[in-house]
């Protein structure tokens, strides 16, 4: 396709002309008076449903609005992390997707989004924890996904600085790997299928606030922004912890409670940590970006909040974790932290398909681990708008599971915290 | 080392003890300089000009500001007490015996191989990574650019430093020891009120330092003595110098980092978490940075740096120092440099004569002046060599060794903005100040965009009397001070100027983000602030943006045509300035991190050799008396359970007295089985739900007497149920007339089982009939044993006949003693954590949490009955009519033996007909061991519809291997409970 | 036959200073195991029952959190609205939760043993408010925590109940199972030099 | 940091002091048998979740231990109203 221009050549001779040859990654166009499919929120996964829409459902006359900027909530906030070790075969098969998908993408949207598969680390700190990855190992492997618990020794040379000694708080008794977790630069999932998505013809609407909806036989017709009234035949929703305020506006209740989920960067430092590694013991996650900043995250704060700032309680928390699970980084120094608004559902697995308004469909409920399925994430939405039934691998995950109480659970199901 | 061009350590001058010499190394270089000083002073004193090198140019950079929105002097750091991998020299106090070490540039920052990345600058523009590499993988190239990146290596050394943590209210926070913080401080002293007021330099007076004051005809210095001294006169003031207000949050909650150095180093810092009633932000402002051609090169400073230099430390940036600016501040920069004997060939202002206040001032002292006028250029690589000056109809070259820039002023507000305030953009004074300040707080001096020192004076006394009326204290009124200096005066800013090449203008020095790079930005529509921030990477280097924030904004607001205020910055997030991660987590090591619970007989599992392991106590997994590895001792000790008696620690279980008229109904709301019919000496098993229909807990529950219940949750829920109580006590049936009172610390239980139990417990000489058709099982019993208070409750978690023996905990390392000692002829045995549950397993008993997950009922482990029999109502019962309860896929708790192999928690069972993964699979074992009494490996399970799959035979994936198992009824041992009842 | 008693720190006390869990010249940290108590639970609101649980237990129950009440050798305070913990000599503590549960046979006041529940610590000397407020505020308000008082609160990641006896003298009490790392904790902030 | 001054034992308490028991006046059936599956799975998942003032239940954990009720903003986290647990906001919300 002729939109892929991004390449060394393409450097070179932008290079040569003084880069003026460069052109707007996506278009800011007016948004015009009525669209096929309006989708509401422009991160990663508003966005994925735009290109997948386009590309694979052929559905273009389509309009995603934003609030603010495109990638300006969750997907430009989180710590990048990327894994797909569900245990839950239809978690498994979402998650999967989303990982098979984020392989293939930087050449399928020609935009390097830096995924670096650097290899995910569990620490397991005692005997139930063992067990526990022992199952979730011989389950992975049932679902047809790859993990592998490795023992104390390939620990300590993986991460060297490790605190595995006789003081430490949190002993360590091996780890569970999936070596194809790792990470992703954020930015440019969302830039990159804004890209996409807008050279198949996607109009991406930026500043554009939804005020409210007008319906009509229990149909969405329009949806009435901040830059004027956008008529649709139906409409996604994907926007995260957000995701109440838009099905109230429509007229229904969600499960979500919305919370703050801080993470923090330090100064840059030179490579000293090649994985990513989560304590169960502490909940705390931690990697090294290519810059050099050590990145880290850990529990949700207390309660509700739209804040988009954090709580020093959880900044405590975490990097003292740090520091007890890796003393050398005592003398890091931590540069910034934020937080972002995430949408918690009782199950911490995701929301995808029909909501009671006929043809709005909604993709929510992500939590804490909603980057990482951003691919998958885009295209079920952008199947349940296309074909107005859910995707296959979407069944499961319908807003009715509440009324029926049958939940997928994963967290609860480990024993610990995912 | 260089020459003397460069900066030198100026005659006289300065605050630095000129009689204490101090000595330091720089990239083993010993140097000289002074008490007071900085290291970056001391090493500009020293003629040190190249510091480092940029991140992605690797483009020589020296010094460009003395403090901390230095964009390029980060060095590592050791002295005495620590070391910092990577620090600006501006924020480090010089100390004796320092050794100080470049971070950037290969083998040295003066020469760096890595320059030749200049020669591709065009191809390495703004986001080029976004457009490359992505053949054959990222992986390929990532870890070059890995290598490329970072300042400082971490190193292993343990940091001497001493660590606290300080807590504390105070009624005023002052932050900033400057004339503004001073004036406020000093006004609300002697009120009443408490107040803290911090600064992050070591020496109060701020500005006042270094520029040319004085107040009521005598020198600021003396001012600020004074202002000092009645301060610490009151007793309810606190002065923090060395110390950063690091973040602020909800409810006037701040962190706070205070160093205290001695004269080798840091010797300890203190974390402060400080609560104020109200805040007085007195900060002050830093200058910024003008664009033109090649405004990078090292001996270009900012001008208020310069100052400060010169004023505060007795240094000189340079021998020939031109002054670049679009305001009234640089002209105190090119008289503040004359006056100390540097050579100040031209002001370059790019305003008309008519604007400039300061111009007759400046001449007098001797500086040409030169207006409607730009710097085009300027060259020289590693030092600034000269400048080109390009008038309304005239260009000229100025050969000079410095360059001192003012573009305008910064307020430094972050703090405010860590509170969610939105900066407002000042059209007339080029600056984004705070409109709306948080609830309590009072912005005022440089903060508030004070361009002279009266407005300042003024705002420091309206906020001090606005405080004191808002608190209802009596203020002492300040005395007006006359106060002489020069005005910044007035500011016309031209932010991209009309000559020179965008690709050589830089906006970030850190990070070598050039003008051409926001035009590139602009271009491909990264025209958000936090677009062109992230694409660019500009301000995210550890400088956060302090000098290039405003320009690179402005830059872009003039690029697409929009205003400055509707660009907008980007959000302030905290920290202020970076804060080592371990001032956060301070003393907070090893067992210090999490607090551990140990049980009252601790000191006797450590004499009988238990493995003690994290249970959320520390109990006993194991004991070596009783075998030289796990396996052997774990057997000897079920052995001894089955053939003749064993000794547990049970302590930590949950122990929760719940009394009152309608104990006994409240507890049957949260049970599954009725407690309400429970009598007195009863016992009853049963498990408690969420209201989602899952087990939340299980535990038996003890009648000691009427309206007298003891529950016993699990001991890892033990708190969570006790608080599960109280809450539905509280929040839904107020009108119950009951109490829950958690007692757990209180008791030791120390469970006896085996067939000589029964002889054990009569050792220890209960006043009470244990015979056994008196005292049955599930019952319980209060009196005393071996002379003490004892409740004694016959249950049995091991299928052997068993009692619990609770005595108060300080009889509880006595109790486990006499039962060892006063065993003989029963060889009582201790036994540990995997053993006790091992014999559970034989038994068939559950164990919550590994043979319930979070989505087990009751249906699930055959206490359907039992929820069938209950007709009233409790706590989760609706749900287990919902359809997920009642489902054909529900996981079912079963037994499993293995037909050859060797059990394993964890292995899956696979569905029918599959004998290789990927497949699907219907269910796990929970639980596994081998059984030495029935001397086969066993196991329980949950499995899809396991109930009618008894007999039934299936693989079990585990480990990469598939072993043939049975499924059993989950009672493995005595399903008669014939050993139980005996 | 009679099981023999040991308080918490019972194998760990430092023989130079008898009692003293650790030492220093601003501060001196020591188990008082002769304070035994009692916890009072009430199973219904009402003033009326106080008072005959205030003559059971020989001193009047506060009615405010906070206060701290006092009567010959007895401490009575306020935990929340239905609980109060009595002090008393810790030979006391049978008798006492024998009278309180004859007078309420129906137990809408209840007595439970609690001696063994806290471990109760003295901490003494200039540095106490400085060492305790390591771990938290004590309280958000300025002189919030004055002498004679009590106060249930977090320090160090554990609940405590504190009464500040007078201006250098605290009595801290502690569960059971998490007063070994309290003490390390302190022991942590005062080893130090500040 | 989050401070309320509790209610019940009229001590300021830190965040960290307190549980967060999510949105108030949620009221548990006194028969849930009659309840339907959607009335029933109301009580259970669905929240109120407003970006603005909420109504919510917190405890006084690491103090008296008293639950009680509290009007707050989500996003400022401001703290508008106080109240015991049986007593009645001073102006009840739409929502």
């Amino acid at each position: 396709m002729t939109w892929k221009d991004y390449s060394l050549g393409s450097l070179l001779r932008g290079a040569a002309g003084g880069n003026r040859h460069w052109r707007q990654a996506w278009r800011s166009p007016e948004p015009k008076s009525h669209y096929d499919v309006v989708i509401i929120g422009g991160g990663g996964h508003g966005l994925a449903t735009a290109y997948y829409l386009a590309k694979t459902y052929g559905i273009t006359n389509v309009a995603l609005i934003e609030k603010g900027w495109i990638g300006g909530g969750n997907t430009g906030r989180n710590t990048t992390n990327v894994r797909s070790d569900y245990m839950f075969p239809e978690s498994a098969a979402v998650y999967d997707l989303a990982l098979s998908l984020y392989e293939g993408l930087a050449r399928d949207i020609n935009f390097n989004i830096m995924l670096s598969q650097r290899g995910w680390l569990t620490l397991i700190h005692n005997q139930h924890q063992m067990e526990a990855a022992q199952h979730k190992a011989n389950w992975l492997a049932c679902n047809g996904v790859d993990g592998e618990i490795i023992d104390v020794h390939s620990v300590q040379r993986m991460l060297p600085l490790l605190n595995t000694g006789p003081g430490a708080r949190y002993p360590v008794l091996g780890a569970f790997l999936q070596k194809r977790g790792g990470t992703i630069r954020h930015d440019a999932v969302a830039w990159g299928f804004a890209r996409a998505a807008d050279r198949l013809g996607v109009d991406i609407v930026q500043n554009c606030e939804v005020l409210g909806f007008e319906q009509s036989g229990g149909r969405i017709t329009s949806v009435t922004t901040s830059r004027g009234r956008i008529g649709c035949r139906k409409i996604g929703v994907a926007v995260a912890g957000h995701s109440s305020m838009i099905a109230d506006m429509a007229g229904f209740r969600l499960p979500v409670t919305s919370r703050c989920l801080q993470a923090m960067v330090s100064e840059p430092i030179k490579p000293i940590l090649d994985h990513v590694v989560i304590s169960p013991g502490t909940g705390v996650y931690i990697n090294q970006t290519q810059k050099g900043e050590l990145v880290m995250g850990g529990v949700l704060d207390l309660y509700q909040s739209y804040g988009q700032r954090g709580t020093f309680p959880t900044i405590e928390k975490v990097v003292t974790s740090a520091v007890e699970m890796f003393p050398a980084f005592a003398q890091a120094r931590l540069m910034r932290h934020w937080a972002g608004i995430v949408d918690i559902v009782p199950d911490s697995s995701p929301i995808i398909g029909q909501t009671p308004v006929a043809n709005m469909f909604i993709n929510c409920g992500w939590g804490t681990g909603g980057f990482k399925a951003i691919p998958a994430g885009g295209m079920l939405l952008a199947h349940s708008l296309a074909k107005e039934a859910p995707h296959p691998l979407a069944e499961k995950f319908g807003l009715d599971r509440f009324r029926s109480n049958r939940l997928v659970d994963e967290g609860a199901a480990a024993g610990i915290a995912h | 080392m260089t020459s003397a061009k460069h900066g030198y350590r100026l005659a006289a001058g300065g605050v630095i003890d000129r009689q204490r010499a101090v000595s330091f190394s720089y990239n083993g270089d010993h140097l000289r300089g002074y008490a007071g000083d900085t290291l970056a002073s001391a090493l500009i004193a020293n003629g040190v000009g190249v510091i480092g090198r940029s991140f992605k140019y690797h483009r020589p950079r020296g010094f460009y500001g003395t403090g901390m929105e230095d964009p390029n002097s980060m060095l590592a750091v050791r002295d005495a007490y620590g070391f910092e991998p990577a620090i600006r020299a501006g924020q480090v106090r010089l100390s004796e015996g320092l050794e100080a070490c470049s971070v950037t540039g290969w083998p040295s920052p003066e020469f760096d191989v890595a320059a030749i990345a200049q020669l591709a600058s065009n191809v390495l523009g703004a986001g080029f990574y976004y457009k490359t590499m992505m053949w054959p993988n990222w992986r390929l190239f990532e870890p070059f650019i890995r290598r490329s990146t970072g300042f400082g290596r971490l190193d292993s050394a343990i940091s001497r430093r001493e660590m606290h943590h300080r807590h504390e209210v105070a009624d005023v926070l002052v932050i900033g020891g400057g004339p503004a913080g001073l004036t406020a401080a000093r006004q609300l002293a002697h009120s009443g009120l408490k107040i803290v007021l911090v600064d992050d330099q070591p020496r109060l007076g701020g500005a006042l330092l270094w520029e040319a004051v004085s107040f009521d005809g005598v020198p600021a210095s003396e001012w600020v003595d004074r202002t000092v001294d009645a301060l610490k006169a009151d007793a309810n003031v606190t002065i923090l110098t060395s110390t950063m207000a690091t973040a602020a949050y909800e409810d006037n909650a701040f962190t706070l980092v205070e160093q205290r150095a001695d004269e080798h180093g840091v010797r300890a810092e203190h974390h402060w978490k400080l609560r104020a009633a109200n805040v007085v932000l007195a900060t002050g402002m830093v200058d910024r940075p003008l664009l033109f051609a090649d405004n990078d090169r090292p001996g270009i400073m900012l001008g208020s740096s310069v100052r400060r230099l010169i004023g505060e430390f007795g240094v000189a940036p340079a021998d020939r120092l031109t002054v670049y600016t679009n305001n009234d501040s640089g002209y105190l920069t090119a008289i503040a440099a004359r006056k100390a004997g540097i050579d100040v060939p031209v002001l370059v202002d790019t305003r008309p004569q008519g604007q400039a206040i300061h111009a007759a001032a400046a001449e007098q002292s001797g500086v040409r002046c030169v207006f409607d006028s730009q710097i085009e250029g300027t060259s020289g690589y590693k030092h600034l060599k000269a400048v080109t000056v390009r008038g309304s109809s005239t260009v000229e070259s100025i050969r000079c060794s410095g360059l001192a820039v003012s573009g305008g002023w910064t307020p430094l507000i972050q703090l405010a903005g860590h509170r969610g305030v939105k900066p407002v953009y000042q059209e007339r004074e080029s600056m984004f100040v705070v409109r709306a300040a948080p609830p309590g707080w009072h912005v005022i001096g440089g903060a508030a965009g004070s361009l002279h020192l009266t407005t300042t004076l003024a705002q420091a006394r309206a906020a001090a009397s606005a405080i004191g009326s808002d608190r209802g204290v009596p203020m002492e009124q300040g005395a007006d001070v006359s106060v002489d200096c020069m005005s910044y005066g007035s500011i016309s800013p031209q932010w991209i100027p009309d000559c020179g090449a965008r690709s050589r203008m830089w906006v970030d020095f850190q990070n070598d983000v050039k003008v051409s790079d926001l035009d590139l930005a602009a271009r491909e529509n990264y025209v958000s602030v936090e677009h062109l921030k992230r694409y660019t990477t500009l301000g995210m280097g550890t400088d956060q943006g302090r000098t290039s924030n405003i320009n690179g904004l402005a830059v872009m607001a003039g690029l697409t045509d929009r205003t400055i205020n509707a660009v907008g910055t980007t959000t302030f997030r905290p920290p202020y300035s970076a804060v080592r991660m371990g001032t956060i987590a301070n003393r907070r090591d090893g067992d210090l991190h999490q607090p551990r619970r140990y049980l009252p007989a601790h000191a006797i599992h450590e004499k009988l050799g238990g493995v003690l392991e994290d249970f959320g106590w520390e109990r006993p997994d194991w004991y070596r008396s009783n075998g030289a590895d796990r396996e052997s001792a774990v057997e000897a000790e079920m052995v001894a359970v089955r053939n003749h008696v064993g000794v547990f620690d049970g302590s930590s279980l949950g122990k929760i007295e719940v009394t009152g008229p309608d104990a006994g109904l409240f507890l049957s709301r949260f049970y599954v089985s009725n407690m309400a019919t429970l009598k007195p000496g009863g016992v009853r098993y049963s498990v408690m739900l969420k209201e989602d229909g899952v087990i939340f807990d299980d535990g038996v529950v003890a009648c000691l007497g009427p309206n007298h219940f003891l529950a016993g949750p699990t001991s890892g829920n033990a708190e969570a149920v006790a608080g599960w109580f109280e809450q539905w006590r509280q929040t839904e049936w107020p009108t119950m007339r009951v109490a829950v009172a958690p007692v757990t610390a209180n008791w030791a239980s120390i469970a006896i089982a085996g067939p000589c139990a029964r002889d054990l417990l009569a050792r220890l000489e209960p006043d009470f009939d244990i015979s056994p058709e008196v005292f049955r099982h599930m019952q319980v019993r209060e009196g005393h044993v071996a002379g003490v208070p004892a409740r004694v409750a016959r249950v049995s978690f091991t299928g052997e006949l068993q009692y619990e023996v609770s005595v108060p905990s300080r009889y509880a390392a006595s109790l486990l003693n006499t039962l060892l000692e006063r065993g003989s002829g029963l060889t009582p045995r201790a036994v540990g954590m995997e053993a006790w549950l091992r014999l559970r397993l034989e038994k068939g008993y559950i164990h919550l949490g590994s043979d319930t997950n979070g989505r087990t009922t009751p249906l699930d482990i055959g206490m359907g009955g039992i929820v069938a029999k209950r007709k009233d109502d409790f706590l989760g019962k609706r749900s287990l009519s919902l359809a997920f309860a009642t489902s054909e896929e529900r996981e079912q708790l079963v037994g499993v033996e293995a037909i050859g192999g060797t059990l394993q928690a964890g292995g899956r069972i696979l569905a029918s007909g599959h004998e290789r993964t990927p497949c699907p699979s219907e269910g796990y074992i929970t639980s596994a061991c081998f059984s030495p009494s029935l001397g086969k490996s066993i196991g329980l399970a949950l499995v899809v519809r396991g109930n009618e799959r008894k007999g039934e035979t299936v693989s079990v994936f585990s480990d990469g291997s598939i072993i043939r198992c049975r499924l059993t009824s989950p009672t493995f041992y005595d399903a008669e409970n014939k050993r139980l009842n005996t | 036959m009679r099981l023999e008693a040991q308080t918490v720190f019972g194998t760990s006390l430092d023989p130079a200073v008898p009692g003293a869990i650790f030492t220093s010249p601003s501060a001196t940290l020591r188990e008082r195991s002769d304070i035994g108590c009692i916890l009072l639970s009430a199973a219904i609101d009402g003033n009326g029952i106080l008072d005959a649980a205030g003559e059971a237990v020989g001193v009047e129950l506060p009615a405010t959190a906070g206060a701290y009440k006092t009567q010959e050798a007895r401490f009575a305070l306020m935990l929340s609205p239905r609980s109060w913990i009595v002090q008393c000599n810790i030979d006391e503590e049978t008798a006492l939760v024998g009278r309180v549960n004859a007078t309420f046979a129906d137990r809408t006041i209840n007595a439970s043993r609690f001696s063994d529940y806290l471990c109760w610590f003295e901490l003494c000397g200039p540095d106490g408010t400085l060492l305790l407020k390591e771990g938290g505020f004590l309280s958000l308000e300025r002189d919030g925590f004055r002498v004679g008082h009590a106060k249930r609160t977090l320090i160090a990641k554990v609940t405590a109940v504190l009464i500040r006896l007078d201006d250098q003298a605290w009595l801290i009490g502690i569960e059971r199972s998490r007063a070994r790392y309290f003490a390390d904790w302190l022991i942590s902030c005062a080893c130090l030099d500040r | 940091m989050i401070v309320i001054r509790c209610p019940y034992c009229n001590e300021q308490r830190t965040e960290e002091e307190l549980s967060y028991g999510g949105e108030a006046n949620i009221v548990r059936a006194i028969e849930p048998d009659t309840l339907s599956d959607t009335e029933w799975t109301d009580y259970l998942f669905m929240r109120n979740n407003p970006k603005g003032l909420l109504q919510e239940q917190w405890c006084c954990a690491a103090g008296c231990g008293q639950w009680f009720k509290i009007e707050r903003h989500t996003v400022t986290h401001e703290i508008t109203e106080v109240i015991r647990f049986d007593q009645q906001f001073s102006c009840k919300k739409d929502s």
